[in-house]
C-alpha cells in the first residue's frame, strides 16, 4: 500500500517538476510547483513528517507560491519573448542531469550505500505526536539555531521592504499629525495693506 | 517495501530535474528561483527521509530551518528581481550580461 | 670607541631612517632634500668605515654580529655580521651611495625628496642584504630592494621606463621565488635533522643535504643568482633597465645590485650546497664564459652607449661567476686546490672594481646625457674638442674598463684568467677574449664619441664638467688606480674568509 | 528530557551584537538622512564594543555551549576581532561614498551588522545547522547589501547573479550536508568527527564534495569563483569592500570547521580536491587579472588568487597550515579592505574610481596615499617586507613542510605572474600623469583609517611576529 | 756605487724622475707654460739617462751582481706573491742606456718639431710616461710587472698615435694598434697564466731556476693530443712579443701608427716599445730553449716579416711609411735571431737598430718640418743643398741600416745571418735565404728613398721650396748625437756583447743550440769582420740593392714607373699590403661586427627577449585575454561551470 502509494506521488512530483522547468508561462510553472509541493507533503507524510508536510503547504504553497505569483503576475513579462531557445539548450540540460543522477544513483542506489544499516523503523503509534517531539528540541537543543533563523526573517524584512519600497515623491496622501496639529493662524494670514498715495 | 533508496532516489531526480532547469531555462529568472525551490526540496527529502530512517529528529529540525531560510531567501530573492525589473524591465536571463569578462 | 654601539645596525638603519626624513622633509623645498640626503649618506660612509678599520682580518668568522629574534614562530632572526666577503662590498655600497647622490644634484629635478629617499632606502636595504646572516631576513632585504629601484627606473627613466622596470622587477622577482622555496625546504630539512628549523646561514652551511635536494636547491639558487648577476641567458633585463634609468639608477644597479648576485654564490651556492656545485660547475662554468664571449661580441654593436656598458657589465661579471666556480675543474686537473682561492678572490676583487668602473662608465655616460639628453653613439663624435677634461678621464675609464693594468679592471680578471688555466686551458683562452673584446667595444666606442672632429653643433656647444662632476669622477678615478697599483688590502681583508669557504667547501655535504 | 538553561556567557559578543541592530534599527526609522551619522557611529561602537566584548570573552579552551551549537574557541575569538575591526573599517571607508550617491541609509549598516553577526555564527558554528544559517544570514544580508543602490543596473545585475548562484551553493552544501548526515547520523560537528571512521567512505566523499563546493563557492574557488568578478564589479563599491574583507575571514572559519572539525577523519580526500581548487585558482585567478582594466575586477580575480593560497594552508591538514591559512586570511582581509578603500578615496560624487586608469598620477596628487597604495599591492604581491610576504612566506612553509614541493612552487610562480598586475597599478600611481588635477575629496577620517590601514601593512609587515605566533597558537 | 744612496733608491730615482715629469706636465697641464712642461720633463728623463749610464758603467765594467729586489707586494692571493720588483742584470742597464738616450734626445727633439702644436704640454707628458712605462717594463723582475709595463707602453702608444685626436685616421690607426696589441697581448697573459700554473710564481729567477725542471710537462689542449707545455707556454708569450714587436700577421697596425707626430715613431715606434718583445723573449731564454718547436715558429715567423714586410718598403712614398716598413722588417731580423737562439745577436742589433733606426726617423722629422708637413716623397728630392745636417746624417743612418760595412748596423745585421746560416733548427734555412734576399730590399728601399729625398729634381711646390731651410738647433742636435753611436756603436761593442761574457748570466744557450758559440771560433774582431764581410754574399747583394736603387732612381726615373705598369698584378699585391689590412678589415673586424649582430639581433633580441621573456609574458597575456572570456556574463554558464566542475571533483573521488 505505501509502496503504490509512494510510486503515486512519486510520479506525480516528478512529472510535476518537470513541467515546472518545461513550461513557458511562469504563472503555470509556479502551479506545478505547487502540485509539486503537495506531492512532497505526501511523500513527507510516508515518512512520518506530518508537521513539516503541513508546514510546506502551509508556508510554502500558501505563503511563498503566493508571493511568486504576485511578483510574476506584477511584472508584466513578455512571454513570447521567453520561449525562444529550449529547444537548443535541452541536450546539455538533459546530459547534465543525467550525468548528475548517475553519480547520486551510483551512490545511493543500493550497491554502495550500506542499506542494511536502514531498516526502516516501525511505525509510531496514533498518540504519537511529531509536532511536540519537534517542538522540544526546538526550544532546547535548537534555541541557538532558531533564534538566527529569526534574524534571518527579519533580515528578509527589512531586505525585502528596503529593496521593493518605492516612496513617490508626488504621490498624494494625507498627513494626519499635521492636520491635527494645524493652528488657526497657519491657516489664515492677516495682512495690513498701507494706503498708498496716489502719485 | 520502501526502503531509504527510494526516497534518495527520488531526491536524486528532483535534485537534477532542478539542475536541468537551471540550464533549459535561459530566459526567466522567476524559473530559475523555482528551480532553487525544487533543489532545497529535494535536500529537505533527503533529510526527512535519512531522519525518519535513522529514527533521529535532528534531521526534521534541519528541514524546518530550511523551511524558514527558503522563505527568506525567496522574499529577498523576488524583492531583487524586482528591482531589476525596474532597472532593466526585463528578467531574461540572457540580457543579464552588462558584467562579464 | 665604537665597540659599544651596534654599528652594523647603524649603518643599515641610518640611510633608511634618513631616506624618511628626507621623504618627509623634502617635499617643499628641494634643497634641503639633497643637503639632508647628502648628510646621511655621508653619515652612513661615515659609520662605514670603522667597519674596516676596526676589522680583524685574521678572523674567518663573522664581526660585529648582532643577533636579535625576530619571528619566533619560524625562528627567523635579526642576525646581521659582516666578514670578508661582505664587508668591502658594504664599504662599496656606502661610498657609490654619496657618489649617486652627488651625481643627482642638478640632474633630478622632478621629485628631488622622493628620488633622493629612495636612493639612501635603497642602500639600506642593499647593506641589509649583503649583512643578513639569517635566510630569511636576506630574502627580505634582497626583494625590498627591488622596490625602490622598481620605482626608480619607472619615475626618473626614460621613454620606455615601464617596460624596462616591470621586465626588470619581473626577471628578478621570478628568479628569486624559487630559492625561497629552496630556503623553506632547508628549514624543513633542518627541523628533521636537527630537531628546529633553522634560517641561520652558519647553519645551513652546515647542514646535510643529499645530492637530488642539493641539486634542486643549487638550481633554485641558480636562478635567483643568475638574474642578478647577471649571467647569460637570464641577462636581457640588464641592458633595457640600464638604458631607461636615470643615471645614478645605472650606477647603482651596475655598481652594486649585481653584485648581490656574486655575493649570493659566495654566500649560499657555493657552501651551502658544493655537492651540487660540484656536479653542476660545468654549467656556471659555461654560461660564463658564454656570458664572457658571447656578450663581448653583443657589446660590439649597441648602438647606444648604455646599452654598450650593460653588456659590458654582463661580461665583466661572468668573471666572478667563472672565478667562484673554477674550484673542483682546479683540483680534477692539476690534483691540487691551489688555484682555487685565486679564482675565489679574483671574482670579489672584479666585482669591487667592477663597482666602480661601471659607476664610473655610467656617470660619464650621464654627464654626456644631461647636456645632449641623447644616449646614441652617432650622435657624439670629437667630444674630446669641447670637453678635455670629461675626455680624459672617459679615456681612463674605458682603459679600465679594458682591463688596462694598473686599473682595478685588470685584477680581478688578471687573477681568474690565471686561475682558469689551471682548470683547462680553454677556459683562460675564452676568458681572455675579454681582452680583445671588451678592448674593442670600449675603444670603439671612445673612438666614436670622444675621438674624431667636433660631428655637430650640438657637440660643439658642450660644457666641460662641472666642478661637481669633476669631483665625481676624480674619487672614483682615484679608487680606480689605487686598487688597480695596490689591491694588496683589498685582498688581505678577504684571505681568511676565503680560505674558510675553501674549506666548507672541499667538505662533502652529503649525509 | 530535562532542559537544562545553555551558558550564555560564551555568546556574549554575538548577544550584544544583535541586540545592539535591534536598537539601531529602532533608532534608524526616527532619524532624518541628514542626522544618519547617529546610525553610523553606534555601528562602529556596536561593533568595536562586540570585538572587545569578544577580547574579554578569550580562552585558551574550547568551549561548547548551546548544546554543541555554538564553540568558543581561540581561532573564534581571534577570527571574530578581526573581523570586527576590518568591517570598522569598512563602514568608515564606505560612509562618505554612501552619502555622494544617496544610497546613505540605516539598512547598509544594519545588514552590515546583521552580516557580521551571521559571521561570527559562522565562526562560532558547532554544527551543520549553524553553519548553515549563519552562512545564509551573511549571505542573505549581502544580496541585500548589493541590490540596496537601486537604481544601478549593475548592482541589480550582480545582485541577482550573487543570489541565484549563492542559493544553487547553498543547495548543493545542504545536499552534501544530508549525504553526512545520512551516513553518520548526526548534524553535530564532533560527533560527525567521530563517526567518520565506520561511516561509508563512497557516501561520505560523496558528501564531502558538495560540501566543500559550498566552502569553495564562499571562498571564491576556482571553478566555483564565476560570481566574484562580476559581483566586485557590479556592486557599488562601499559594498564590494564588505563582500571583499570579512567574509573571507568568515568562510576560511566555515572551512576550518566543516573540514577540519567536522571532517578531519576525510583528510585524504579533501586534501587531494582543495590541492585541485588551490592550483586552479591560483593560476586562473592570476592570469585572468592580467587582462582586466576595471580595478575591481582586477581585485575580484587577485582575491580568487589570493583564496588559492589560503586553501593551501588547509591542504596540509597540520595546525600550524592551518593557522597560516588564518594569518593568511585575516592579512587579505586587511590588504583587501585597504586596496578598496583606495578606490572609495578617489572616488567622489558623480566619479567613480574604478578603473585602473582612474589611479594616474596618483603620486602628484597626493604621495603619500600613493605610496599607502604602492605598500598594499606589493604587500599582496607578496614583496617583502610587507604583509602579504609573510602571509605567503607561512602558507609556503607549511606547504613545504608538508611534502608539497611542487604546490609551493605553483604557488610562487603564479604569485609572479600575479605580480604583473599588481606592478601595473603601481606604475599608474607612480609613473603615469594624472589625468584630471581634482584634488582627492575624501573626508579626515577616510584618510586617518586609510593612512593607519597602509602604516599597518608596512609595520605589521615589519615585526608580524605577534600576529603569526597567536595565528599559530590558535591550533596548538 | 753611490756611497750615500742604496742601489734600490737608485732605481726607483731612475724610474720615478720620468714619472714625475709626466705627472707635472700632465696632471697640471692647464696651470704650467710651456717651458716648464718640457723643463720637467726633460730634466727628469735626463736624470735618468745620467743614472742609467752609471749603472751601465756599474754592470758593464764594474762587474756588479745583479741586482734583484721586490719593491712592494702588489697582491698576495693563494700564497702566491705578486710582486711589483727590479731585476737589473747587464740586458737590463743595456736598455736602460738606450731608452734613456733616444728618449732624452726625442725629448730635445721634440722642443723643435712640436712648436707651434696646441698639444704640446700633453706631448710631453705623454712621452715621459713612456719612458717610465718602458722602465718598468725592461726593470720588471717578475711577469706581472712586464705585463704591466707591457701594457702601460701600448697604453702611451694609443695615445701618442691617436695625438691628433681630431684626424680619423689617428684615431681609427691608433684603436687598431690597440687592439692588434690586444690581440698579442691575449697570448701573452695566457702565456703567463701558464707559467703561473707550472711554476706557482711568477718571478724570473724563480721560474727560470725551476725552467728545466719542467722540460717535459705536456698538456691536453684537445682532446687525445700531447703537447709539451713548453711549447705551448712558449709560443703563447711569442704571440705577445709578435703583437709588440709587429711580426707578420700582427704587424699591421704599426705602419698606421705612423699617424702619430714623428717624434714618437722614433721614439716608440721605432727604437724602444716595438723592441720589447725581442727584450722579452731573450729575457724569457731559459723557457724558449726548452722548446725547439717554439724557436722553429719564431725563426719563420720573423723571417716571413723580415722578407716580406721589406718589398712592401719599396714601393711606399710616404717618408715615414717607408721607414716604418723598414723597421718592420729589421724586427724581423731579431725575431729570426731569437729564432736561431742568437739572443746576443738580436738584442745587439736592437741596440743599433734603436740609434740609427731613431736618427732615420728623426731626420725624416727633420725633413717633415721642411717640407711643412708634406711626408710624400713624390713631391720632394734635392733636398741635400738645403738641408745638409739632415742630408749627411741620414745618410749615415741609411749606410747604418743597409748594413754598410763598418757601422754599427753591419756588424749587428751580418751577425745575424751569419747566426741562421749557422742554426740547424727546422726552418733555418728558409730564414737564411730571407734574410739574405732582405739584404738586398733593404739597400733598395733605403737608398729608394734616400735618393728621392735628398737628390734629383726638385719637386715640391713654390711655396714650399721658398720656405725650404736646414732645422732648428733642437732638432739638428739629436740628430747628430744620434748619428755617433749609429756609426761606431757596432764596433765598439761587437766583441763584448756578442762573443764576449756581456749576457752570460742573462742569455741562456743549450749546447745544440749554440750558434753564436760557433761563429766565435771564426771571430778576430770587428776589423776583420768588416774584412770578411765584403767578400760574403750579403755584401754583394747590399751593392746590389744600392745600384739597383741608383740605376732606377738616379740614372732611369721614368722606368720605375714601366716596371709598375708591366708587373701590375705584384704590384696591386705590394699595393694592398699582401691583402692584410682589406682581410681584417672585413674578414675580422667585420665577421665581428657581424657575429655581434647576429647574436645581438637573433641570439638576445629575437631569442631570449622575443621569444622566451617577452613571449611567455604575451602568451600568458594572450590566455588572460582569451581566457577572460570564459566569463561570459551569463548566468547559466556560470552555473555550467560550478556543476562541470561538481561533476568532476565528484568523479575523480568517487571513481
Amino acid at each position: 500500500m505505501e509502496t503504490i502509494l509512494f510510486y503515486v506521488f512519486s510520479t506525480f512530483m516528478v512529472v510535476s517538476a518537470l513541467m515546472v522547468i518545461t513550461v513557458n508561462n511562469p504563472v503555470r510553472a509556479a502551479f506545478f510547483l505547487v502540485l509539486t509541493f503537495f506531492a512532497a507533503a505526501a511523500i513527507w507524510l510516508l515518512l512520518e513528517a506530518e508537521f513539516l508536510a503541513v508546514i510546506l503547504i502551509i508556508v510554502y504553497v500558501g505563503a511563498v507560491m503566493v508571493l511568486f505569483l504576485f511578483v510574476v503576475m506584477m511584472l508584466d513579462v513578455n512571454l513570447a519573448e521567453l520561449k525562444a531557445g529550449f529547444v537548443k539548450n535541452l541536450p546539455i540540460a538533459v546530459a547534465v542531469a543525467l550525468m548528475m543522477f548517475g553519480i547520486i544513483y551510483f551512490v545511493v542506489g543500493g550497491n554502495q550505500f550500506d542499506i542494511h544499516n536502514f531498516v526502516p523503523p516501525e511505525r509510531h503509534g496514533a498518540d504519537y505526536s511529531n509536532i511536540s517531539e519537534l517542538g522540544k528540541v526546538l526550544y532546547t537543543e535548537y534555541v541557538f539555531a532558531f533564534e538566527i533563523a529569526a534574524v534571518i526573517l527579519l533580515v528578509g524584512i527589512i531586505a525585502a521592504i528596503s529593496l521593493t519600497l518605492r516612496r513617490r515623491p508626488n504621490t498624494r496622501h494625507q498627513k494626519v499629525e499635521e492636520q491635527v496639529a494645524v493652528k488657526g493662524e497657519d491657516r489664515l494670514r492677516v495682512i495690513k495693506l498701507e494706503p498708498q498715495e496716489r502719485k | 517495501m520502501l526502503t531509504l533508496t527510494h526516497f534518495l532516489v527520488l531526491g536524486a531526480i528532483v535534485f537534477s530535474i532542478s539542475l536541468a532547469g537551471v540550464f533549459i531555462n535561459r530566459k526567466n529568472i522567476i524559473i530559475l528561483l523555482m528551480c532553487v525551490e525544487l533543489m532545497l526540496l529535494a535536500v529537505n527529502t533527503n533529510f526527512i527521509a535519512f531522519s525518519h530512517f535513522l529514527n533521529d529528529t535532528a534531521g526534521q529540525v534541519f528541514v524546518f530551518f530550511i523551511l524558514t531560510v527558503a522563505a527568506a531567501e525567496a522574499a529577498i530573492g523576488l524583492a531583487i528581481l524586482v528591482v531589476l525589473f525596474r532597472n532593466k524591465r526585463t528578467i531574461n536571463v540572457e540580457e543579464l550580461d552588462t558584467l562579464k569578462g | 670607541m665604537f665597540s659599544n654601539l651596534p654599528l652594523l645596525s647603524l649603518v643599515i638603519w641610518t640611510p633608511i631612517v634618513g631616506g624618511m626624513l628626507v621623504l618627509a622633509a623634502g617635499s617643499k623645498n628641494s634643497i634641503e632634500a639633497k643637503v639632508l640626503a647628502l648628510l646621511v649618506s655621508l653619515a652612513t660612509l661615515a659609520l662605514s668605515i670603522p667597519l674596516y678599520t676596526q676589522f680583524d682580518t685574521s678572523l674567518a668568522s663573522m664581526q660585529f654580529e648582532e643577533l636579535i629574534p625576530w619571528i619566533s614562530s619560524f625562528h627567523i632572526n635579526y642576525h646581521i655580521g659582516v666578514d670578508g666577503i661582505s664587508m668591502p662590498l658594504i664599504l662599496l655600497t656606502t661610498f657609490m651611495t654619496v657618489i649617486v647622490i652627488i651625481a643627482g644634484w642638478e640632474v633630478i629635478t622632478y621629485k628631488v625628496a622622493q628620488y633622493m629617499a629612495a636612493f639612501l632606502i635603497l642602500e639600506g636595504l642593499m647593506i641589509g642584504t649583503f649583512a643578513a646572516m639569517d635566510a630569511m631576513l636576506f630574502y627580505v632585504f634582497w626583494e625590498a630592494l627591488l622596490i625602490p629601484m622598481f620605482v626608480i627606473i619607472g619615475i626618473w627613466g626614460g621613454p620606455n621606463r615601464v617596460y624596462a622596470t616591470i621586465k626588470f622587477f619581473l626577471y628578478t622577482f621570478l628568479g628569486s621565488v624559487f630559492m625561497l622555496i629552496s630556503l623553506l625546504y632547508m628549514y624543513m630539512h633542518a627541523a628533521d635533522v636537527n630537531g628546529a628549523g633553522t634560517f641561520n646561514i652558519q647553519d645551513l652551511q652546515k647542514l646535510p643535504l643529499a645530492l637530488t635536494p642539493q641539486i634542486l636547491i643549487f638550481l633554485s639558487f641558480l636562478l635567483a643568482f643568475a638574474v642578478k648577476v647577471p649571467m647569460w641567458p637570464v641577462h636581457t633585463w640588464l641592458p633595457d633597465a640600464h638604458v631607461e634609468a636615470p643615471t645614478g639608477g645605472s650606477v647603482i644597479l651596475a655598481a652594486i645590485m649585481l653584485k648581490l648576485g656574486g655575493y649570493g654564490f659566495l654566500r649560499f651556492s657555493l657552501p651551502i650546497t658544493p655537492d651540487a656545485s660540484m656536479t653542476l660547475d660545468w654549467l656556471v662554468i659555461i654560461l660564463s664564459l658564454i656570458a664572457i664571449v658571447y656578450i663581448g661580441f653583443v657589446a660590439l654593436v649597441q648602438a647606444d652607449m648604455k646599452k654598450l656598458i650593460a653588456y659590458s657589465s654582463i661580461s665583466h661579471m661572468g668573471f666572478v661567476t667563472l672565478g667562484f666556480f673554477l674550484f673542483w675543474k682546479i683540483s680534477d686537473n692539476t690534483g691540487s686546490i691551489s688555484g682555487v682561492v685565486l679564482g675565489l678572490e679574483g671574482g670579489m676583487v672584479q666585482m669591487i672594481s667592477h663597482g666602480f668602473i661601471s659607476g664610473a662608465m655610467f656617470l660619464s655616460v650621464g654627464v654626456l646625457y644631461d647636456r645632449m639628453h641623447s644616449r646614441m653613439i652617432k650622435d657624439y663624435g670629437g667630444v674630446v674638442n669641447t670637453m678635455p677634461a670629461f675626455a680624459t678621464f672617459a679615456v681612463f675609464f674605458a682603459m679600465a674598463n679594458a682591463g688596462l693594468p694598473g686599473t682595478s679592471g685588470f685584477v680581478g680578471e688578471f687573477m681568474v684568467i690565471m686561475a682558469a688555466f689551471k682548470a683547462n686551458f680553454w677556459y683562460a683562452f675564452l676568458a681572455a677574449i675579454t681582452l680583445i673584446l671588451g678592448a674593442a667595444y670600449t675603444l670603439w666606442m671612445i673612438k666614436r664619441v670622444v675621438f674624431g672632429p667636433i660631428a655637430n653643433e650640438n657637440v660643439e656647444n658642450l660644457e666641460d664638467m662641472s666642478r661637481r662632476e669633476f669631483f665625481m669622477m676624480f674619487i672614483l678615478a682615484v679608487a680606480v688606480l689605487i686598487i688597480g697599483i695596490y689591491p694588496a688590502p683589498l685582498l688581505e681583508v678577504m684571505h681568511a674568509t676565503i680560505d674558510n669557504l675553501v674549506t666548507q667547501i672541499s667538505v662533502s655535504k652529503l649525509p | 528530557m530535562n532542559f537544562v538553561t545553555p551558558d550564555f556567557m560564551p555568546a556574549m559578543p554575538e548577544i550584544f551584537l544583535l541586540s545592539m541592530v535591534c536598537v539601531i534599527m529602532i533608532i534608524d526609522l526616527f532619524l532624518k538622512d541628514e542626522s544618519r551619522g547617529a546610525t553610523y557611529v553606534l555601528s562602529l561602537i556596536a561593533l568595536i564594543t562586540t570585538a572587545f566584548l569578544s577580547f574579554s570573552n578569550y580562552s585558551e579552551q574550547s568551549i561548547t555551549t548551546f548544546n554543541g551549537s555554538f564553540i568558543l574557541d581561540p581561532m573564534a575569538s581571534i577570527l571574530k576581532i578581526s573581523i570586527c575591526i576590518i568591517v570598522v573599517g569598512v563602514f568608515i571607508y564606505a560612509k562618505d561614498y554612501l552619502k555622494d550617491r544617496n544610497i546613505y541609509k540605516g539598512e547598509y549598516f544594519t545588514l552590515g551588522l546583521f552580516g557580521v553577526l551571521g559571521m561570527m555564527v559562522m565562526v562560532s558554528a558547532g554544527n551543520f545547522l549553524t553553519v548553515y544559517l549563519g552562512l545564509e544570514l551573511l549571505s542573505l544580508s549581502m544580496y541585500a547589501m548589493i541590490a540596496m543602490q537601486r537604481d544601478s543596473i549593475v548592482a541589480s545585475e550582480a545582485a541577482m547573479k550573487y543570489f541565484i548562484l549563492g542559493a544553487i551553493a547553498s543547495g548543493m552544501l545542504l545536499y552534501g550536508m544530508s549525504m553526512v548526515y545520512g551516513v553518520t547520523g548526526s548534524l553535530d560537528l564532533a560527533t560527525i568527527n567521530k563517526a567518520v571512521a565506520g561511516a561509508d567512505r563512497v557516501v561520505m566523499s560523496f558528501g564531502l564534495v558538495f560540501i566543500i563546493l559550498g566552502v569553495a563557492f564562499k571562498l571564491g574557488a576556482v571553478p566555483f569563483h564565476m560570481w566574484m568578478p562580476d559581483v566586485y564589479h557590479g556592486s557599488p563599491t562601499s559594498v564590494t569592500l564588505y563582500i571583499a574583507s570579512a567574509p573571507k575571514i568568515a568562510a576560511f572559519a566555515m572551512m576550518y570547521r566543516l573540514l577540519v572539525d567536522g571532517l578531519a577523519g576525510m583528510h585524504a580526500d579533501w586534501q587531494m580536491i582543495l590541492i585541485i581548487l588551490s592550483v586552479l585558482s591560483m593560476v586562473f585567478g592570476n592570469i585572468i587579472a592580467i587582462a582586466q582594466t576595471n580595478i575591481k575586477r582586477m581585485l575580484a580575480y587577485s582575491t580568487i588568487s589570493h583564496v588559492g593560497f589560503i586553501i593551501m594552508g588547509v591542504v596540509t591538514g597540520t595546525q600550524a597550515g592551518y593557522g597560516a591559512a588564518m594569518f593568511y586570511a585575516i592579512v587579505y582581509a586587511i590588504m583587501s579592505v585597504g586596496a578598496f578603500g583606495m578606490i572609495v578615496l578617489l572616488s567622489r560624487a558623480g566619479y567613480e574610481a574604478e578603473n585602473i586608469d582612474d589611479f594616474k598620477g596618483l603620486n602628484q596628487k597626493s604621495p603619500w596615499f600613493a605610496f599607502v597604495m604602492m605598500a598594499i599591492m606589493f604587500s599582496m604581491a607578496g614583496v617583502p617586507p610587507f604583509l602579504g610576504f609573510w602571509a605567503k612566506i607561512a602558507v609556503l612553509q607549511e606547504a613545504v613542510n608538508s611534502g608539497l614541493v611542487w604546490f609551493a612552487v605553483v604557488g610562487v610562480v603564479t604569485s609572479v605572474i600575479g605580480a604583473f598586475y599588481y606592478l601595473r597599478v603601481i606604475k599608474v600611481v607612480y609613473f603615469d600623469k594624472p589625468v584630471d588635477e581634482t584634488p582627492l575629496q575624501a573626508s579626515m577620517d577616510i584618510r586617518l583609517t586609510l593612512s593607519f590601514n597602509g602604516l599597518a601593512i608596512l609595520a605589521i609587515g615589519l615585526y608580524p611576529t605577534a600576529l603569526i605566533a597567536l595565528c599559530m597558537s590558535t591550533f596548538a | 756605487m753611490f756611497e750615500n744612496y742604496s742601489d734600490s733608491q737608485v732605481y726607483l730615482a731612475i724610474v720615478l724622475a720620468p714619472l714625475i715629469g709626466s705627472i707635472i706636465a700632465g696632471v697640471f697641464n692647464a696651470y704650467i707654460s710651456r717651458a716648464v712642461a718640457h723643463t720637467v720633463t726633460i730634466v727628469g728623463v735626463a736624470i735618468s739617462f745620467v743614472l742609467a749610464v752609471f749603472v751601465f758603467k756599474y754592470f758593464a765594467f764594474d762587474g756588479a751582481p745583479i741586482y734583484n729586489e721586490t719593491v712592494y707586494t702588489w697582491l698576495v692571493s693563494d700564497g702566491i706573491r705578486f710582486e711589483i720588483g727590479f731585476l737589473v742584470d747587464n740586458l737590463t742597464s743595456m736598455m736602460l742606456v738606450v731608452v734613456s738616450f733616444v728618449s732624452l734626445m726625442v725629448h730635445l727633439y721634440t722642443i723643435g718639431y712640436m712648436s707651434d702644436d696646441p698639444g704640446y704640454k700633453r706631448f710631453f707628458s705623454y712621452i715621459s710616461l713612456f719612458t717610465f712605462s718602458m722602465y718598468m717594463l725592461v726593470m720588471s723582475n717578475n711577469f706581472l710587472q712586464l705585463f704591466f709595463g707591457w701594457e702601460a707602453v701600448g697604453l702611451v702608444s694609443y695615445l701618442l698615435i691617436g695625438f691628433y685626436y681630431k684626424k680619423e685616421s689617428a684615431i681609427f690607426a691608433n684603436m687598431k694598434a690597440f687592439l692588434v696589441n690586444r690581440v698579442g697581448d691575449f697570448g701573452f697573459i695566457l702565456g703567463i697564466a701558464g707559467i703561473l700554473m707550472v711554476f706557482n710564481t711568477l718571478d724570473y729567477a724563480d721560474v727560470f731556476a725551476a725552467a728545466s725542471s719542467k722540460a717535459n710537462l705536456t698538456t691536453e689542449l684537445f682532446p687525445g693530443t700531447e703537447w709539451s707545455m713548453m711549447t705551448v707556454i712558449c709560443i703563447l708569450l711569442f704571440v705577445g712579443a709578435m703583437g709588440k714587436s709587429a711580426q707578420v700577421p700582427l704587424h699591421v697596425w704599426l705602419p698606421d701608427s705612423m699617424e702619430g707626430p714623428t717624434p714618437i715613431s722614433a721614439l716608440i715606434h721605432a727604437a724602444t716599445m716595438v723592441t720589447a718583445g725581442i727584450f722579452m723573449v731573450t729575457r724569457m731564454s731559459p723557457l724558449f730553449e726548452l722548446s725547439e718547436t717554439a724557436l722553429s715558429f719564431i725563426l719563420v715567423i720573423g723571417a716571413v716579416t723580415a722578407l716580406f714586410m721589406g718589398f712592401l718598403g719599396i714601393i711606399q712614398n710616404d717618408i715615414k711609411r717607408v721607414v716604418a716598413y723598414s723597421t718592420l722588417s729589421q724586427l724581423g731580423y731579431m725575431t729570426v735571431a731569437l729564432g736561431a737562439s742568437a739572443y746576443s745577436a738580436a738584442v745587439f742589433h736592437l741596440m743599433t737598430h734603436a740609434f740609427f733606426k731613431a736618427l732615420l726617423f728623426l731626420a725624416a722629422g727633420s725633413v717633415i718640418i721642411g717640407m711643412h708637413h708634406v711626408q710624400d716623397i713624390r713631391q720632394m728630392g734635392g733636398l741635400k743643398k738645403y738641408m745638409p745636417i739632415t742630408y749627411w746624417t741620414s745618410l749615415l743612418g741609411t749606410l747604418a741600416l743597409i748594413g754598410f760595412p763598418g757601422f754599427s748596423g753591419f756588424y749587428s745585421k751580418d751577425s745575424i745571418i751569419e747566426a741562421v746560416h749557422a742554426s740547424t733548427i727546422p726552418g733555418s734555412t728558409f730564414a737564411y735565404y730571407a734574410v739574405l734576399i732582405g739584404v738586398f730590399v733593404t739597400a733598395l728601399y733605403s737608398l729608394r728613398m734616400f735618393f728621392i729625398v735628398f737628390h734629383g729634381e726638385e719637386r715640391m711646390d713654390h711655396h714650399t721650396k721658398e720656405h725650404l731651410k736646414e732645422s732648428p738647433w733642437v732638432v739638428t742636435v739629436p740628430l747628430v748625437l744620434l748619428a755617433i753611436p749609429s756609426v761606431i756603436i757596432g764596433g765598439m761593442t761587437i766583441t763584448s756583447v756578442l762573443y764576449g761574457d756581456y749576457f752570460n748570466n742573462v742569455v741562456f744557450v743549450q749546447q745544440a743550440h749554440d750558434v753564436l758559440g760557433q761563429l766565435k771560433e771564426s771571430y778576430h774582431g770587428p776589423l776583420s769582420m768588416i774584412l770578411h764581410g765584403i767578400m760574403t754574399a750579403p755584401f754583394y747583394l747590399m751593392v746590389a740593392g744600392i745600384a739597383t736603387a741608383w740605376y732606377l732612381y738616379m740614372k732611369k726615373p721614368e722606368l720605375p714607373g714601366k716596371i709598375k705598369n708591366s708587373f701590375g698584378l705584384i704590384y696591386d699585391i705590394l699595393d694592398n699590403k699582401y691583402g692584410f689590412d682589406a682581410f681584417n678589415e672585413k674578414v675580422i673586424a667585420g665577421g665581428t661586427r657581424g657575429l655581434g649582430n647576429i647574436l645581438s639581433k637573433f641570439g638576445d633580441i629575437m631569442i631570449i627577449d622575443g621569444f622566451v621573456v617577452n613571449g611567455s609574458a604575451k602568451s600568458v597575456a594572450w590566455f588572460s585575454s582569451i581566457i577572460r572570456h570564459v566569463q561570459t556574463g551569463y548566468l547559466y554558464h556560470y552555473a555550467f561551470v560550478m556543476i562541470l566542475g561538481l561533476i568532476g571533483l565528484l568523479g575523480l573521488v568517487i571513481f
